[in-house]
């Protein structure tokens, strides 16, 4: 199998599909000429022209407004935020338009569209350039809401996202963007709503998603050397959740940690720690624990940047504390 | 400018007569709905649009809804109407039953038909301006002959949304033609006391389209305006932006008894009352008699009486439908 | 003591907040000669005039922005959103401008801001209208969030807002507005961070905020007469969260309901729901029940959107589920 | 317009040799910060401002900063030495030390200096435009004096939040000047390809205020034209915007090659150089030799080392400051 970068993933889904349908196209700021501010979509505006790859002025709610109404009229947009933290400007446009279109015209209209960047802190950005934004869309019912961490996800929940009749919003990470995986040349899809045990273990689970997933493996690693065997559980598919996956997994280990790089409180994270809290109150051996970002905006500093964040050892703390060890 | 009586025998009696009719139609159902709001058999937020029926039905009576597209606000019934919903299905919806287009789930503030290119019915003042715009980023985008028109109020035009969207409308080279239904009230607030500059169609100045004041209690105005705008926009793809001065007769939604405004003022505008003006100028043309008015008022509001019966006699949606309609099913 | 409403508990406030404090002001769409579209802001333009009582175009963006950098500068802003779900579209202000501005800048500014207006569903107003959005602000550190649920709670929440040198942001609800309470005639303050037992009891702890408080205390009565003993919990603030008191509750009665009228995915609710069940794990004699709105968009229709919302049946049968009762 | 060699006489030596030395402290400390920038002793997004210094050094020179105020976005280098904050404090915040202005927490993008009404260095373009008018309204509020020079970039001025911005300053004659430093790319933008006008200045035809095209990279037409905006809005209370054409020499922010303009693009605008400008005409007036260039420019040159020396002896923050200044503690 090909090894790829994410970004080259991510690169591949979005040729592939706009290649299978006209009707999909790419928006957003410096998608075009520049290939994307993170390169995502290099070679795409020399392939297919300026109509279907289309550059924007920086008006993040009008031209995510554009794409939901192009959506409505039948077109299948994907709008590129530059990064998720400047969707809070969209973000009237996709609850109160994208969410709610379908349900308030009783059924009428579909809303195939896919709004996607880079999501959560990178490096040296302070805080308004760092958020980790998950909960807001994942609060909002009437999205899908997908967050791959590896290359394999990445394209195979692309190619489902655009498929897809619904809004779907999908967090990449800028950190990310240059890890390698292996990619098959033939074409595949991962479904939305399903969720991957990319580590098998049998003595806690560590339920968690995107970018952090590859400290919970680094963990794990850590953990085994120490004969701790950790299963790691990727959500993958933050709206819907797996919540069957998940629940059969807290069966097997009866111990379970969190981890999500968002502030914790009402966030992705600690809505799974209570549902797992709640679905197996009769199995847990121990509280559920989350590993969170601490509860502050990000620091420029990268010392203090790297504290607030999760971590391996942060991971491995709370892990010990489930295991009632010292 | 107002149309004069020698203008009006350019155009097709049908088209003037179907002009009236659709102005009378849209009054006599928003009495009725006003009157059954206050019986409780409405509830909610709701917006009534008399005394702008000249704005809606002069407009969209340009449009072929075959390819083109309307949007609008929440102040919606007019619209809905005007696009040749069935009155039924809009006071079933209004009545939150399930035989309503959106099967209870909209209500007053959220019409809608798919089929007929009624694209809403949005509640967030301002919000539906880039939708609208992508409906005609769609029609350049298949080479389509079509155009939309999105009609928002004097108080949206200030909304960044407004301005996002007209900018890339204006880069761009939509097909689409932005109609300010200027009432001269967002709420209790005169649009004056909400805008740096008094007339609104300057705006379009920023984003190189034409931008035109246009009379909303004269439908004939209207309708030549609106022509005008779509012929630029189906056949050089140029958007342009309407400023179209209106005047509601009642309060901003039926919980407002409208005291920001004087007595007077509110007399001066019905004097000039758009289906008045019509039908009288037809009169004076000759082509319209006082009982033929009588006959078309008399059809409107049994139209409207039929489509209360409907709503009454409708069901109330299940309760298991609540979980329907939130997303579609993916075909692959 | 004086019966008040709600609204003229939060309008008394205001009043004796704006005589109090000369840099104090009311800013928002028609508080002025309109009175506030639900009537909180009553006679102040009469009494203040229009400096300081001041009528906005409907760009609630732009005069959020315009109350932030006022208040960096030195004055004192009450920014009333007409209701919250028009909120959204000034939350790019909120949160990467007013929660982030201290933080980023070293501690230089003090942002003494309150952000106000009714949250939540009220009656027949379909999905745009009935939004009940507190997790966006809860999520986000920086702020504070307060959400008082009886006229004496919003009197002296919201003078303590707006004596608080920190954006507060401050949720009331349309159909609380005419409920009515006790008052005390002289000044008070109900201090932020502060939970408040609302209802003693000893079999089950319901914790909740806002206008659904009074669905809880409804529910308790009823389970009352079956001999079941509620105790309702107000958290009134819900960043920062009194956890103290929540332990202390939960460590009494052994078993918790929360109810939170917001979608339950990464709310308020379950975030609480999921530190009850962490904190309190030896404790708890049951799971942790969350009873929140169900997760669709509104619906117009008034049966079908009061089904969607929490209900004292729907807190009863979680309290017998977390009493193993049938 | 360029002002002309006979124009500088009327000019105070002082007053032209300040603009000099403020213009080439920022170019020798840019120089290095990119330099740093290369040996990854400043990370993250760093946003150089040389061939820009005109704007923000003539701008700056015109307001009483103990009164004014003074806003910006991410390219804030150049505005937070114009308003005097020491090159030191500046430099260490670069680097992320706890001696920074923001004591590490906000590095490049967020440069402030409450004391000299320095508010900002903001990240979020054109989100920061709300905020200088909430400024302006606190001046008005207060009967003060002041002014507010409010600077964003060609990028920002499609940004539903300036416009929503402008009309209320528009409408309440507010004392502020928004400057729109056009350098002509909003990242890899052109900014005509982003803009439905090519003239922004225009754009405040919509908000009642005058608006003016200038010559960004003469430091003394900024000097004049911003002059004259804070006298109306000094003494009349009048907005207004400015649109200053300039250019930036380097890429968007350290990780831009900047592909997208050709050399000779580039080239061009370097013949212009505001500060070899200035000298020039300096020189040719008699005002200033090559020995007095020299003396200043190993001054700057110096006192930008002695900023780098600094950055590099501070301390890292500790990692418990991290939860310092979230919130203030109040007073009551
Ligand atoms: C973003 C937003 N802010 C506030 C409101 C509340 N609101 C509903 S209608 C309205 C006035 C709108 O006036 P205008 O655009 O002139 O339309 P009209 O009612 O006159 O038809 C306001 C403030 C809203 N729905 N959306
Ligand atoms: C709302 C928002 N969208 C996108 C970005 C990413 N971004 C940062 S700078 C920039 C270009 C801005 O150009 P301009 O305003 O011309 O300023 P300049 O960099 O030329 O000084 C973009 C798109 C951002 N910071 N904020
Ligand atoms: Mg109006
Ligand atoms: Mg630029």
């Amino acid at each position: 199998m090909p090894e790829l970068t994410y970004r080259e993933a991510l690169n591949q889904a979005i040729d592939e599909e706009m290649a299978r349908d006209d009707r999909v196209f790419l928006i957003g700021e410096e998608v075009a000429l520049y290939n994307g501010a993170y390169k995502v979509s290099r070679g795409l505006y020399d392939k297919y022209g300026e109509k279907r790859v289309i550059d924007t002025p920086i008006t993040e709610g009008g031209f995510t407004g554009i794409g939901i109404g192009a959506a409505m009229a039948g077109l299948r947009p994907i709008v590129e935020w530059m990064t998720f933290n400047f969707s809070i400007q969209a973000l009237d446009q996709v609850i109160n338009n994208a969410a709610k279109m379908r349900y308030m015209s009783g059924g009428q209209f579909k809303l195939p569209i896919v709004f996607r960047g880079p999501n959560g802190p990178a490096e040296y950005l302070a805080s308004q350039h760092s958020q980790a934004l998950a909960a807001f869309y994942a609060h909002t019912p009437g999205l899908l809401v997908i967050a791959p961490a590896t290359p394999y996800d990445a394209k195979g929940l692309l190619k489902s996202a655009i498929r897809n009749d619904n809004p779907v919003i999908m967090m990449e990470a800028e950190l990310l963007y240059n890890t390698k995986g292996d990619v098959p040349k033939e074409e595949y899809l991962v479904p939305i709503g399903k969720a991957d045990i990319k580590r098998s273990g049998t003595d806690v689970t560590l339920i968690t998603f995107g970018k952090v997933l590859h400290l919970a493996t680094d963990a794990a690693e850590q953990l085994q050397t120490e004969g701790i065997s950790a299963e790691v559980l990727d959500l993958r598919s933050l709206r819907p959740l797996d919540e069957e996956a998940i629940i059969a997994s807290v069966a097997k280990t009866g111990r379970c940690v969190v981890i999500d790089e968002s502030c914790p409180v009402a966030s992705v994270g600690s809505y799974v720690a209570w549902l797992v809290s709640n679905k197996c109150f009769d199995i847990l051996d121990a509280q559920v624990e989350l590993v969170a970002s601490i509860d502050v905006p990000m620091p420029y500093n990268h010392r203090l940047e790297l504290a607030v964040q999760p971590s391996a050892e942060k991971i491995i703390t709370a892990v010990k504390k489930v295991l009632y060890i010292n | 400018m107002k149309a004069e009586t020698k203008d009006i025998a350019q155009y097709d009696k049908d088209l003037l007569s179907d002009l009236l009719r659709q102005m009378l139609l849209i009054r006599r159902f928003e009495e009725k709905t006003a009157q059954m709001y206050g019986l409780r058999k409405i509830g909610g937020f709701c917006h009534i649009y008399i005394g702008q029926e000249a704005v809606c039905s002069g407009a969209i009576a340009t449009v072929n809804l075959a390819k083109d597209y309307v949007i609008t606000a929440y102040r919606d019934h007019g619209h809905a109407l005007a696009v040749g919903m069935d009155p039924k299905i809009v006071m079933a919806e209004l009545y939150g039953k399930i035989t309503g287009c959106c099967r209870g789930k909209g209500g007053s503030m959220h019409l809608f038909d798919a089929a007929k290119h009624f694209y809403g019915g949005h509640g967030i003042v301002g919000s539906h301006i880039p939708l609208a715009t992508g409906m005609a980023v769609k029609i350049k985008y298949n080479n389509e002959d079509g155009v939309v028109l999105c009609f928002f109020g004097d108080g949206a035009i200030h909304q960044g949304a407004f301005h996002e969207a007209l900018n890339m409308a204006g880069l761009w080279k939509l097909p689409i033609v932005y109609i300010c239904e200027n009432n001269q009230y967002g709420m209790g607030t005169d649009f004056r006391r909400a805008s740096a500059v008094n007339e609104l169609s300057k705006l379009a100045a920023s984003y190189n389209m034409p931008g035109a004041r246009v009379d909303g209690m004269d439908v004939l105005a209207v309708y030549q305006s609106v022509t005008d705008a779509v012929k630029q926009a189906r056949e050089r793809s140029k958007p342009s932006l309407l400023e179209i001065r209106t005047y509601r007769y009642l309060g901003h939604s039926m919980s407002d008894p409208a005291a920001y405004r004087t007595k007077e003022e509110v007399a001066k505008y019905k004097s000039q009352d758009p289906i008045i003006i019509l039908r009288d100028m037809m009169a004076s043309a000759g082509m319209f008699t006082e009982d033929e008015y009588a006959v078309m008022d008399r059809d409107c509001k049994s139209i409207v009486a039929e489509a209360l019966d409907f709503a009454e006699q409708s069901q109330q949606p299940e309760i298991a439908t609540l979980y329907e309609d939130v997303l579609a099913e993916s075909e692959e």
